[in-house]
């Protein structure tokens, strides 16, 4: 069901864990697939140093986060904010059909961390 | 790896003994029971010879077996079959929110039909009362469908006491009893039962055969049309190995019943003393009224199927009560029906053990399972000691 | 004895490559599809090359193909299922005298519960011309159900005529080829055909598994509930071991269509050859546009039940048209709806040849079938020379 | 599907034929089934001396017929008058449901040769 891809994010996330101190936090829920995803980022000279992230969710929602947590660290603000859903699934090589709405949780919580940051500085 | 299968629920390997009563049909008597002629008469006598002893596992005559392709069809046969049999003389059909989507979703297209239809709750174990069925019976009533056992949870139904209800009102009584062959003793000579389901990939039989119990005189119509095959309750050239292996499959089911029972039964409570020792699991379903092998438990703040792949990564193979794995969006319609919270039921398990698990097994699996667990926890949000 | 096989329109035996291919799921893999574990996707992944295989078979995509219990089944949910998909916008439904029960009778069905249908005669030879469904067309047709080549008679229908009157009129067509595969060519990407039946035990694979072609974008419903196999067209657990061996079976035969057919066609022409030389012995069915392996002849002066027993006792295995065959009393409505009278019906016999039969048994079969029909025909009081 | 007997009685058929000078023609055609059956008896003394019959129908037909006349030979008019379907089919040793309806004719072309003898005679 699921490639190697996912099945090695599901089994080894990067960058998984709270964190403490963050500069943004971004949490969104989407409790019709139950899922929900917590994204903590720290940046400094708008870019985004460290990031972690907290799921409860299936294989695909899990993969997702631990994708993006890869795909953004050292990126600056803007080019984060650029990143969609989509570009994670094609970052872990797809998802399967069914569980495209699982998977759309991931950016959303980095524009929300992202958002929560600028609200603060 | 060594794996270990712990989905019986779902489908059960084919004992050896099955498929070498199958392999002579699958290979020289090729015959199509229909035909007159030599290599049509061995197949007659083997399609005979199985639905007797179909016949002789549930105590009933072998005239009143109908061999389908499955249980889906079983079931799907004795709900539209006995409404065409019946209505619009009667138009009311009585079932329960835990059926399989075979029954349930059959209902409910009867509803949208224009037929009256009831959807009885059930209580926080999963049961159906006999007095909610009589409650619900009006002189319209045509039929009342309530499984033997459910197949998420377990939990054994009184359906001999529905059964009864349903005699003395003079209303057909069917089960699917898909779950409960080789688990609970039939004797429908004895129980009130007017049309009871089966599906022989349940129990150590092939995939693709099933039956339907259709006991005489009820006013039963074919669903579907062609030849005359199962006195045209159910035309289509027959399955011949698969009704041959149904037929043996039914023989061993019986005849192991009491050793497995007692095997699955041990094994089953062995499996849920260790889940329970893991913080914040709890046993879905009857604690005593449920079938020997099943084992359903919500694991708090975790979704069931990561909790799935997790093990499965570990070689253990089972079912979740998670939305995900089905790729629609609701979780298990049995889970939220007892009662539970849209996160705990997508965070259920269910093991259905069969007979050859063993106590290494369980012991293997409930040590992956507070592993997983652990892992999965640490990472969820919404879990925060 | 040595028992010689003429009766593969009944069944055929299953090819050894077939079971072979089907072995691994009727052992290890075990696995129901619908399962996220190793044993779930393994079996998933078996489905899905045995659904390429079949749409390659016919040219078309695999998401066209939905897996049935056999012919009978494909017809009924063809059927039932564009009724459903489109009534009540519009009601008609027209078919031939000459198909199977499983389309007739569906057909009569609808017609029973209100829908018009129209049951289009046939010429001398069980012919439906192209010409006859345009004028049967009306702007309530749903659906157009013609067979690709009868059962009994053999003969092939102008069925890519007729399905280019469907598309034209706008009308789905949906075609029997039960008989068919693996003897006629089918790129149904090209061919104006939008459901098509077919099932396995007609062309060397397994009994109880047959599969409905869909062509994308039919308005279907799916007639029975359940799971949501099948793109919930067809729920229940899937035959898993009868889907891979129709797989595999589709693929053999098409790869060994010309060949087969054209050792089918050498067969068959001799043995009419042989059988006219028989006094009082007419061919049934079109003499050019029939299936490669079908005979099919009125025998005068003798009942075809003791023509097929007296073949029996030779080691022949056959089929006949006769009433007494099949317990009713009605001779074969195929052989009544060209024209034949009652008395030369019920005299009829259909071989079915298929492609291990030999030069010698059809010789064989000639010799035995003039000896028994001298016999017969010495103890009949309507043939007195 | 047949029995034994009946299979014997089909392969085997005794009496099987035309007589020379009957005493007593019976025909019967059942044209539902399509089976006909002629059945042509020599008395002597009120005896059935000889028996013989024709048949065009299915095994269960053929087989009635044959057993027929073996229960007949040598019998009274009276007698022979007795005999029903049903004791034929019980003569075969039974004979498939489906079937009765088929070996329904011998005892009747029977009484019909009896009732064209009487009227000769
Ligand atoms: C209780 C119950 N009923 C019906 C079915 C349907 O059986 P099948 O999938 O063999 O058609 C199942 C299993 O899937 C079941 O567990
Ligand atoms: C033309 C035709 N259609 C449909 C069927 C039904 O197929 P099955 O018996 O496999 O359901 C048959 C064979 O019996 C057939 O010959």
């Amino acid at each position: 069901m699921y490639n190697e891809k996912v099945m090695d994010h599901f089994q080894n996330p990067r960058n998984v864990g709270e964190m403490d101190n963050p500069c943004g936090v971004g949490e969104v829920g989407n409790m019709k697939c139950g899922d929900i995803m917590k994204i903590f980022i720290k940046v400094e000279n708008n870019i985004i140093q460290d990031i972690k992230f907290l799921t409860f969710g299936c294989g695909a929602a899990i993969a997702s986060s631990s994708a993006l947590t890869e795909m953004v660290k050292g990126k600056t603000i803007e080019e984060a904010l650029k990143i969609t859903n989509k570009d994670v699934a094609d970052e872990l090589g797809g998802l399967p059909e069914a569980k495209m709405h699982c998977s759309n949780l991931a950016a959303d919580a980095l524009h929300k961390a992202i958002e929560d940051y600028k609200s603060k500085s | 790896m060594k794996r270990i299968y712990m989905d019986h629920g779902a489908t059960t390997p084919l004992r050896e003994e099955v498929l070498d009563a199958m392999l002579p049909y699958l290979k020289e008597k090729y015959g199509n029971p229909s035909s007159l002629h030599s290599f049509g008469r061995e197949a007659r006598k083997a399609l005979d010879e199985a639905r007797e002893k179909v016949a002789a596992g549930l105590g009933v005559a072998p005239e009143e077996i109908v061999f389908t392709s499955g249980g889906t069809e079983a079931n799907n046969l004795a709900i539209m079959g006995v409404v065409r049999g019946i209505a619009p003389i009667k138009n009311h059909i009585i079932t329960s929110a835990v059926e399989h989507h075979a029954v349930l979703d059959t209902v409910k297209f009867l509803g949208q039909m224009g037929y009256e239809i009831t959807i009885l709750p059930v209580d926080e174990y999963g049961m159906v009362s006999p007095r909610q069925v009589e409650e619900a019976i009006t002189d319209r009533t045509i039929l009342v469908s309530i499984m033997t056992a459910n197949n998420e949870i377990g939990t054994i139904m009184p359906f001999e006491e529905i059964g009864a209800v349903c005699r003395e009102k003079g209303v057909y009584y069917h089960t699917d009893a898909v779950q409960a062959i080789g688990h609970i003793d039939f004797n429908l000579r004895e129980q009130p039962v007017d049309l009871l389901s089966l599906s022989a990939h349940k129990f150590y039989g092939p995939k693709g055969v099933g039956a339907l119990y259709v006991r005489k005189k009820t006013k039963l119509k074919q669903v579907f049309f062609g030849g005359g095959q199962e006195r045209k309750l159910r035309p289509g050239t027959e399955n011949l190995p698969g009704i041959v292996g149904l037929g043996r499959a039914m023989e061993l089911a019986v005849a192991d019943m009491p050793e497995k029972r007692e095997k699955l039964i041990r094994l089953r409570d062995r499996l849920v003393e260790g889940l329970l020792q893991i913080e914040d699991v709890r046993l879905n379903g009857h604690p005593l009224q449920r079938l020997p092998g099943n084992v359903n438990v919500s694991v708090l703040y975790v979704e069931g199927e990561s909790l799935l792949l997790g093990l499965d990564l570990k070689g253990i193979a089972l079912s979740s009560g998670s939305a995900c794995t089905s790729g629609s969006l609701d979780p298990s319609h049995v889970l939220m029906a007892i009662g539970l919270d849209h996160q705990t039921a997508q965070g259920s398990l269910r093991f259905t053990l069969g007979k050859d698990n063993t106590d290494e097994e369980i012991d293997y699996t409930v040590e992956a399972v507070r592993k997983t667990v652990d892992y999965l926890r640490a990472m969820s949000p919404v879990y925060r000691k």
